[in-house]
This record gives C-alpha cells, structure tokens and sequence, in this order.
C-alpha cells in the first residue's frame, strides 16, 4: 500500500467549492457518534476519514418519546426524533472539541422546509472548521403535508442547488432507501450540485407490542439499520453508482472490514459505519483495519483500485 | 483508552426457575473500576444475534477470583440464551458504565437500600462497599413471593440489617418495601435511600423521601443502544428550574436524584 | 375459542366471483413450499389455511443458474429464476397431489405481459379445484424496456382488471416492497378489482462475493427474505391497512405465532409462512398453534377481533 | 411423520487446525434410517444466526453410543461457531436427507472410495457400510499436506486397504488420489468409484471411470435453504437424451451417477 493508499477526495465540482479530502475512507455516521466525545474514550478519533455528527436542525430539538429504540433480527429500528442542541450550542459547544482533533467535521443537516437547509448552510459554512455539508432529505416537509422530501426527485433536487448557493462547503446529499427509483432521486441531487451522495438512511419500518397491542413506536414508524438491511443498502449503492458520477458514501450494516470491503466494491468511495458502533465501540477502527487487511492481501496501493470493482 | 473486556463465564447458579446469577471471570481493570449502581453492557454472542449489548448492573465483584457476577432474570430473547449458556462459553463486556449510587464519605450515616425483584441486583455491590466504609445499612427487599425471593443471605453475610416482604406474606412481611420504608423513615434517622426495582415502586420511594424530606437516589431503566451516550436512545425525563429536559440512563444515570426524575405515567 | 375462531373469509367481491375461506389464517408462501409434496413428509397438510404454490409461468421455466440462495444476517437472498414446470404440468402433475387435501390451493402466476397474466388465469380457472390466484407482480413487463410492473401503480391496476375479466375466483394482488408508496399501490390493485393484496414479496437486494470481486448472484440483484425484513413488511402492512379496504395476507419473516400476531395487528386478515420453513419444516403448523395459544391466553373468541387491532 | 431431533454435543475431536469431529447424541431414529453419501441439516443455533440450516455428510453412525459424527472444517460464519460449541449444546437436525451412494448388493465387488479433504467425512460411514456387508473396499484419500491428512487409523481399522496421497508428499504418494485411481483402474477390477472431494476431483474421477467403463458416483455440494427439496436452492445440471436439465442435489442428490453430472467450468 502506498504511503496515502487510503486518503479518498470528494472533489468539491462547482466553481470556488471546496473538496473533502479523507485521510481514509471510514466515517462515523450521522446519529450514532454524537458529537464524538463517548468514542473519544474507545478510540482515538483521529483515526477516523471523517466523523459525521449527529442530525442538526436551526433550532434545539428534544426528540421523541421513549421508546426510542426497538431491537429486531439483527437490526435496530430507531426513533430518537432528531434530539440535537441545534445549530448555534453544536457550534458553541461541540466544534472546540471536535476542532481538536484533524479528523474532518461533516455537519449533518435536517430540515422541515428549503429556508431551514438555506439558512443551516449559510451559518455553517461561517464556521471554518465543518468541511462538509451532509444533506438529510429524510424528514417531512412541513409544506407539503409531511411528505418525506427524499421521495420527491424534484425536492431533492430543489434542496439540493438551493443549499449549493448558499456555501461553498462540499455537499453530501444523503438518500432514504424509502424509494422506487433510487437512482433516478441521485440523479437529481447530482443535477442539483451535489458533490457526492451518501446512503442508504434508515429503511421505515415498525415494530408492534403484541401484549399492548400497539405500535412499539409512539410514532409507529422509526427507521431500521444494521445487519439486516446491508443486503438492501448494498444493491442501492450499486444502482446509484450506475447512475451517477459523483462519489457515493456507503453505508447501512457495516459491521467490518469485509462489510465495508462489499460497499466499495459495489461502487462506494467511502464508507460509514452507524449501529456498528453500538455493537462495538471500536468498530470504526476495526472497520479501517480490515480494510487494510484486505488491500495487503490482495497488494492493493490505494483504495481507489476497488471503487465499483465489482461491476463488469 | 476504554476497551471491551472479554469474561468467560465460570458458572451459574439458579436463584430460582427464570432467576439466574451469573458469575464471568475477567479482566482486573474492569473489576478495579466498577463502582455501585453502574452497570455493564454484555454481548451475549461475540458475533451474531442477538445484535445489540445487554445492560446489567453490576451485582457483585470478587477482586480476588477476579469474577463479575450478574443477577438477571430471563425475559426475553437475550436473557433466554444467557440461561442456557454453559461454563467456558466467552462474552463481550464493555464497562463500567453510567453514574451509580452516590457512597457517602462521612460514618454516621445510616443508608437504606430499597430493592424490588431483581433490582436488588446492584444493591449487594452497593452494600458490600458501604459496609466496607463502615456506614450503617439497613437493606429492605421486596419480592413477589417466597419462590422468587433471594439474596436474604447474602445481605445478612455482609452484617448488613436485612427486612424482606412479599406480595402474598409467604415470607417476610406481607406487602410492599415501600410500606417498611414508610415505618422506618418515621421511626428512625435515615440520611439517604438508594433504590432499584420496578418504576412505580421506585416512584413510591421518592414521594416518601420526598414527604420525609430524605435525599434519595434512582436507578432507571431505558432500552439502550450504545450504553454509552452516543446514540441518544436512553433518555429520561429530568427535572429543571425552567421545566425538564432529557438525560441520558446510560451516562448521567442509571442513578438519578429522586427528586429530578419525571417518572412515566403507570 | 368458537369453534371456526380461526376460519377467515376472503370475500369475492365482484358478482359472481368466489369466496375464499380458509379453515384458519396460516398460508404456506409461494416459492418456499414447492408443491406441497416435501413438507408432506414433515406435517400433515390439512392443517394449514391454504398452500400458495411456486409461481408459475405459462411454459417451463428452467430458472436461473447457481448459486441461487445467498444467506445474509437474519434473512436469505435468493435467485431462482421462477423455476417451474408450466402451467399444464402443474395441473396435470401437481394438481391431483394437492386434491388429496383439503387445504385450499392458491395459484400464484407470473407473467411478462398482460397477456400472460390472463391466459394463465382463464387457464386456472377452469382447473376446478384451485381456489384463488394470487398475481405476482413482481416480474419485469417485457414490453416496457423490464421495468417491473409492480413499480407502476397503473400496470397493477391495468393486470388486476384484465385477470378479473378473464376468471371467477378470487384475486389476491401480491405487493412488491420495492416501491416509495405501497398505499397508492394497494389502491390500484383495489381498484382493478382484486378481492385481496398480499405482502411483501421479497426485497431488492445483493450481495458481493469480495474474493472474486463480483456479485454472488449471477443476476446481481436477488430477493431478500426472512426476519431481516420483517419490520419492513409490518410497516407496508401497516400502510396497506390504511390504504384499503380489501384484506391483506401478510408476510416477511413469519417464523413463530408472535411474529404472525403482529402481522394481524397490523392489519392482516391471514399471514404467509416462507422463510421460515427452510428454517423448521414445521413452521407453520407451529405458527398456527403460536396464534391459537395466544388466542387462549387473550380469551379471543375469533382471530377477526385482532385484524388492524393495533391501529388505534 | 418426519420431524426435526434435537441432539446434544457430546465432544468435539480436533482432528487438525481447523477441522473437527463434532459427535452429537440424539435421537435412534434418526441413527437407525441414516445411509451412506446421505446427509443432515443442522441448526446450529436453536435461534438466531445463522438463520439457515448447514448441511453435513454423515460421517459416522454408532448405534450403541446413539450418537451422530460430523466431520466439517471452518469455513464461514457456521462453522465458525460450531468449532467454539461447548459439549452439552443443543442443536437441531432434520434427516438423514438425500439420496445416498448405492450400496451394492452382490458380494463379489470391489468398491473404490476416493476422497478429497474434507470429502473423506461420508466416505468412513459408506466404508463402514460397505465391510457390513463384506463387500471388497478401497479408499484413496488426498490431502493438501500432511498437516491436514486425517482419517487413515479409522479406515484402517476397519480393514479397507487405504492409500493416501498428498500434494506436497509429505505423507503417502505425491500427487493427486485421481492418480491413484488411474494406476488402480487399469491393473485391478473396479466395480464401483464412489467419490466426495473438490468438484474439480470428482470431475476427474468422472473423467476417468467413464473412459476405464467403471461406474462412478459423486457427492456434489450446492448452497443449500431448505434441505428438503422445497426451495429449489441447491440445483445442479444432469444430462439427458435431450440435453440436460437442473435436479436437486439435497432430493435427488447430493450423490448423482458421474456420467449424468455436467460439472461446472472450474
Ligand atoms: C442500567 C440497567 C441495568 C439493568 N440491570 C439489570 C439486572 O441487573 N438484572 C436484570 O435482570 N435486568 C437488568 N436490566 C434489564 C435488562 O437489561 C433486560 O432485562 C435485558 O436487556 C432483557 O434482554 P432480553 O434480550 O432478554 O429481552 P428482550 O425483550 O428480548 O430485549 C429486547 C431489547 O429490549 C431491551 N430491554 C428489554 N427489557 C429491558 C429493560 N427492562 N430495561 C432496559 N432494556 C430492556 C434489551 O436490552 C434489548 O435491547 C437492566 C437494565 C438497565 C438499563
Ligand atoms: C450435501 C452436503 C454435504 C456436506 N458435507 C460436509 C461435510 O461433511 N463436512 C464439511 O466440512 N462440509 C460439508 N459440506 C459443506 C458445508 O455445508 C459448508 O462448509 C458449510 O455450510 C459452511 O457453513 P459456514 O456457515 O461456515 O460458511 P458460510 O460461507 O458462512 O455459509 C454461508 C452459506 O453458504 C453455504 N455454504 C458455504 N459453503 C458451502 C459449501 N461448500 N457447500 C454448500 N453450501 C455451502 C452455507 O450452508 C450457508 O448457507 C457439505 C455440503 C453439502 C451441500
Ligand atoms: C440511532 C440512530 C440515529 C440516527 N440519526 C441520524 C441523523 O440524525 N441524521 C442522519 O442523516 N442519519 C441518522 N441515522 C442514520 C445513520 O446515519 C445511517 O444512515 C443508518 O443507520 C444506516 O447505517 P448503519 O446500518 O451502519 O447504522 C441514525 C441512525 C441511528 C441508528
Ligand atoms: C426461495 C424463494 C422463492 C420464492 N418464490 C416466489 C414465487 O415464485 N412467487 C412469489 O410470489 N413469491 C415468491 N417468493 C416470495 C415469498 O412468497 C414471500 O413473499 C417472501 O419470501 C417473504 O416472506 P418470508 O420472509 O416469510 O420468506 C419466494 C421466496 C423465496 C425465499
Ligand atoms: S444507550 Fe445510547 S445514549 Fe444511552
Ligand atoms: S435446498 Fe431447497 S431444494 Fe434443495
């Protein structure tokens, strides 16, 4: 391996934006790390290509009720309701301590209508260490009755080059599998300037309470990750890698090396590791040196040489 | 840097059908660290279902055997597994994790450990570490029944002053630790109650402390991810001036201040 | 428990067209449980509500090159190919095997064209002891470039009312998951006429062998199964049941009597047993006494009393 | 009716790194209707992961100690586990299943056995079988190198004339048990081949019984759900007058006569 056979560029495509440059391909996925200081006692975070932080809105959300999570085979179906201090305390509070580190900063951003991505955008990009955007387009949009943005191409594409006016930081649009055609919804987020598309999000699901019989979830649906939907995540990164252009993020039941060795070859420059780290708090790393042992094994010098193998 | 342990379980004893204390050999560090209250996050299996860690508290450290043991009961498909594991079989342990019960440092002090069922759990650890600081200790247990009762011994061993009652009387007194409580904390000088057991026992607690104008401590239960603060899955209602807010069971708890906590509606 | 608390009715709905009552809610899923003859062997037929058969085409179908059956956590991915020997060996074969037995027999077809699906059904119904057939519409339109039919709400519409033309028995819809809206689906299968919908088939899915560096599967892409999906499918139920008035036969990862009671929570008036036959040849007889034990222990006089229960 | 049994660990042989001899206890039934090249589907763990059955040649039946042996390397996720099982674990087994090799009845016949690594596990049960009933058996057996030779004492024991071949020489001939059989079928009367190994090896055994006219049968392996001959899982191709079509190895098979089977490209 070469000495950077594992740094991954998302090279920043419009004019005067930035790229994300990883020193290796191993993210901590929105929602699973928080804001980095619990794993900061298991693993060094420096470690990491890139921590993405817990879900942000503009304003501090409390989240849903308890039960916010529902064990299933192999997999965790959560509703935890964007519980997040909003942007301003994550700027106040967290980025001193994730600034400390050289690991890159992905503020993931959810919001309920195109001002609230617009407005998230313009005030992050003012802080100089977030080197990208990750656009969560999983939430209802509250002028459309809830419906899910990412189930609209249109929206996506619309939330998309709205937020790309409004920073020169990369952009991350990240897809719900919750859809027919997801590589046409890529598409659109491709044409809409993103600089690169992660997925999958959580698949909706539920679970019920057969003694009460009722949901498990107070808000019946919550979204399932882990093992059980990596066979799933899986063909949807291929099918968007057959789509776009742009640099995928994989991610949706890595817990290892191997795990993250399938995204890549099914066409992911990166990988992110979510309910892994529950299981293991030290899975991120573990993930990145099963890595390396795969590209030792099979002499690889960069990364690179795997992305979309498997498509011939 | 925190890591996962590995245990290896040495053997199990039955407390009764569906009651099991499991005692893992592991490693010192663990042992060293724990305090009364936490808990432990357990991977049944190394690889495979069921996916997520299990939380147990910590029922009782032997430094010199090097073991951790746990008190559980089988409710559901992890605990099921863990009854039918055998002597030899290797698990995962990440902790301790969590605030536990706050020892106090001053000797005349009297602390009543109030547990239901299976909450007594963490209580013998945390009698064991009070009666090593020589602080006073009354233990009051509350059980079903005389079937499903347990640990009397154990807490009498430690010369610890041990009150049972059951549901039904068919041993002890009959009705609830919370009723014991409510005699003692009029007739004798309590400084600070710990309790685990069921919610609504837990919530009668408070309100007794509370009236008695006795400082009393929680342990919660919430599902739980990660168990360690970063998946946001464990929150409980905490209050504050302004109102209340989420905690998070697995960090700033399991232990909580009686007087903070927004118990759910039972 | 009534005597015949377990005995469900799927109304015909259209004039002149059959019921289909079946002596309790367990269906053996089409493609697991062959023609009956293996699980013969294992448990006594009679019990069961009714048998979907292995789909059927209107000529042999060879099927697809090995290996056909990836396993994954929780759940298997497989790649038949709708091996099947046709529809005249089937009744000529098959049939009078399944005569013997009072267990209702559903024919589950699959088609390239509308036409297909209606020679299959005229075909079916005039083989008299065959009491429903359940339309999957799970396979690619061959006249639309393979776009699969179970993904354009108008196609579903347009095959239910062609086969409700062309037979008098009851029409079950089988549901494809791989869709944004499974509802507006629903809907169009209602509308064209069908007495039932059944879901979800299985899952879009794939694996990736990372020695050789390609898709396990021939085909790529594959069908996911098993207790990894079975939050989804409760979730599709769920939506289903509130999309429309015709009774749901659900499944996804059935493997006990709790599992089938959340799916009847959820709004199914039946549930399907696949998977978890390959699991415990006896599956779904131990799925019909796991419901009646919980009937017993909630004092049900009829299972009817808990379809949708959860919905509140 | 057929029914799962369930059978109970009793110890696990380590016959090298990597490979085991797994003897489980269970149920005569199942013991008594076993035959050679016939196999069984385990559930490893009673629940959970992994979700399917594995299926395994029945290595060895002895009706006295009422156990079942298996012989099965570490492989994969499955294996894995089985190879940490502790004596006393439960798993559950569905069979025998399949269709076995077929054992002749004359007794003036020689049957050859040729096994590749872990192809040897049916092989000891069809031996066994085959001495029963006083029919003339050899066995030539192949291994990657000594290390991973295994199985000659049991062979011998039963006073089947055994040769081992190895890749690397280091315990019997050099070479292929391919190699064997060839010098074999040409100096002495072969009646029947019967062989389990890598499918390339038996592909050559085909190769050769069908040039010397010597009737041969192979044990072929496919990825397997249901076992039973439901899902259509495990197809393999088999030649006929007008071409060929796809059978089941786990109904029909896994044993099909060598001439019929189109092997794949490899
Ligand atoms: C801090 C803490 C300490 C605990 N200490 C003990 C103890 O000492 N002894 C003991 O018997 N039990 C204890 N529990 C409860 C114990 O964690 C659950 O009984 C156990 O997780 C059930 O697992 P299961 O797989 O058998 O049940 P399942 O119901 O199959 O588990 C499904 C999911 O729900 C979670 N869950 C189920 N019940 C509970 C519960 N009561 N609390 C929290 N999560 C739950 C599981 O962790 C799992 O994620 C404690 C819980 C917490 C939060
Ligand atoms: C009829 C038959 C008899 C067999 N007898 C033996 C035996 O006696 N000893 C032995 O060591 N092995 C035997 N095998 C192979 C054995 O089934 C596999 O090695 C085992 O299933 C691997 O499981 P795993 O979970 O460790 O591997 P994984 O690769 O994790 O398994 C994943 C899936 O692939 C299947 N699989 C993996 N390898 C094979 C294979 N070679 N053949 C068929 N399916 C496979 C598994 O069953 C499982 O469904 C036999 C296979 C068949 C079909
Ligand atoms: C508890 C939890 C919280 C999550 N929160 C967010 C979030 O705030 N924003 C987001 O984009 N994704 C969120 N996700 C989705 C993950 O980032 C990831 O896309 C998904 O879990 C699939 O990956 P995994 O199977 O590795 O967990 C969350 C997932 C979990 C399990
Ligand atoms: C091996 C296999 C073959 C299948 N073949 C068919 C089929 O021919 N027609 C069909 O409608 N569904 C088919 N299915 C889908 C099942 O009927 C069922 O919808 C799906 O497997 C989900 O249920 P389960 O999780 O209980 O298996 C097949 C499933 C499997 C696993
Ligand atoms: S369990 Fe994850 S924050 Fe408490
Ligand atoms: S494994 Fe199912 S048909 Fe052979």
């Amino acid at each position: 391996m070469k000495t950077n056979g594992l740094r991954v560029t998302i090279p920043g495509k419009s004019r005067g934006c930035k790229n994300l440059v990883l020193d290796n391909p191993v993210i901590a996925a929105s929602g699973t790390f928080g804001f980095g200081r619990e794993y900061a006692e298991y693993i060094d975070l420096n470690q990491l290509g890139a921590i993405a932080v817990k879900g942000l809105t503009p304003a501090a959300r409390e989240g849903n009720p308890t039960p916010r999570i529902v064990e299933t085979e192999m997999g965790i179906i959560n509703s935890i309701g964007l519980q997040n201090p909003g942007i301003e305390k994550f700027i106040e509070e967290e980025m001193p301590f994730l600034t400390q580190y050289n690991t890159k900063v992905i503020a993931n951003i959810s919001g309920n209508s195109v001002e609230e991505f617009v407005w998230m955008s313009q005030r992050l990009s003012m802080e100089k260490n977030i080197d990208a955007l990750e656009v969560n387009v999983s939430c209802p949009n509250i002028h459309r009755g809830g419906e899910v943005f990412a189930t609209n191409p249109e929206m996506v594409e619309l939330i998309t080059s709205a937020v790309r006016k409004a920073t020169d930081l990369p952009i991350i649009v990240k897809l719900s599998p919750n859809v027919t055609d997801i590589g046409s919804v890529a598409k659109r987020a491709e044409a809409g300037g993103a600089d690169a598309v992660s997925l999958i999000n959580t698949v909706l699901a539920m679970a019920i309470d057969i003694r009460q019989q009722r949901p498990v979830l107070k808000q019946v649906f919550g979204g399932l990750s882990g093992p059980a939907i990596k066979p799933i995540a899986l063909r949807q990164v291929w099918q968007v890698y057959q789509s776009v252009t742009i640099p995928i993020i994989g991610m949706g039941g890595i817990m290892d090396g191997n795990d993250a060795i399938e995204f890549i070859l099914a066409g992911a420059t990166a990988v992110s590791v979510g309910t892994g780290n529950f299981v293991n708090p030290t899975a991120c790393v573990d993930v990145l040196e099963g890595i390396k042992d795969y590209m030792k094994d099979h002499h690889l010098d960069h990364i690179n040489q795997l992305v979309g193998k498997a498509h011939r | 840097m925190k890591k996962e342990f590995i245990g290896e379980i040495l053997y199990q004893e039955m407390m009764y059908d569906g009651c099991y204390r499991m005692v893992i050999k592991t490693d010192e560090d663990l042992l060293k660290a724990s305090q009364p209250g936490q808990f432990v996050h357990l991977k049944i299996n190394q690889t495979g279902s069921p996916l997520l860690r299990r939380p147990f508290s910590i029922h009782r450290i032997d430094l010199e055997q090097k073991t951790i043991s746990l008190l559980y009961a089988v409710v559901g498909k992890g605990t099921r597994i863990m009854a039918m594991d055998l002597p030899g079989k290797k698990v995962g342990i990440i902790g301790p994790l969590g605030t536990g019960f706050p020892l106090p440092d001053p000797k005349p002090y009297h602390v009543a450990l109030i547990g239901g069922g299976l909450g007594a759990a963490p209580l013998l650890f945390t009698a064991e570490r009070l009666v090593e600081k020589e602080i006073k200790t009354t233990v009051i247990l509350g059980y079903a029944d005389k079937q499903r009762s347990m640990l009397e011994g154990d807490f009498k061993r430690l010369g610890v002053r041990t009150y049972i009652s059951t549901e039904d009387g068919s041993i002890g007194n009959r009705g609830y630790p919370t009723e014991v409580l409510q005699e003692m904390i009029l007739s004798e000088k309590i400084d600070a109650v710990f309790t685990c057991g069921p919610e609504i026992m837990m919530h009668k607690v408070a309100v007794i402390c509370g009236d008695a104008g006795v400082k009393a401590w929680v342990s919660l239960e919430e599902k739980m991810a990660c168990g360690v603060g970063a998946c946001l899955g464990c929150v409980v209602r905490i209050r504050d001036e302004g109102g209340s807010h989420y905690e998070k069971a697995c960090k700033e708890g399991p232990v909580f201040k009686a007087s903070e906590v927004i118990f759910h509606e039972n």
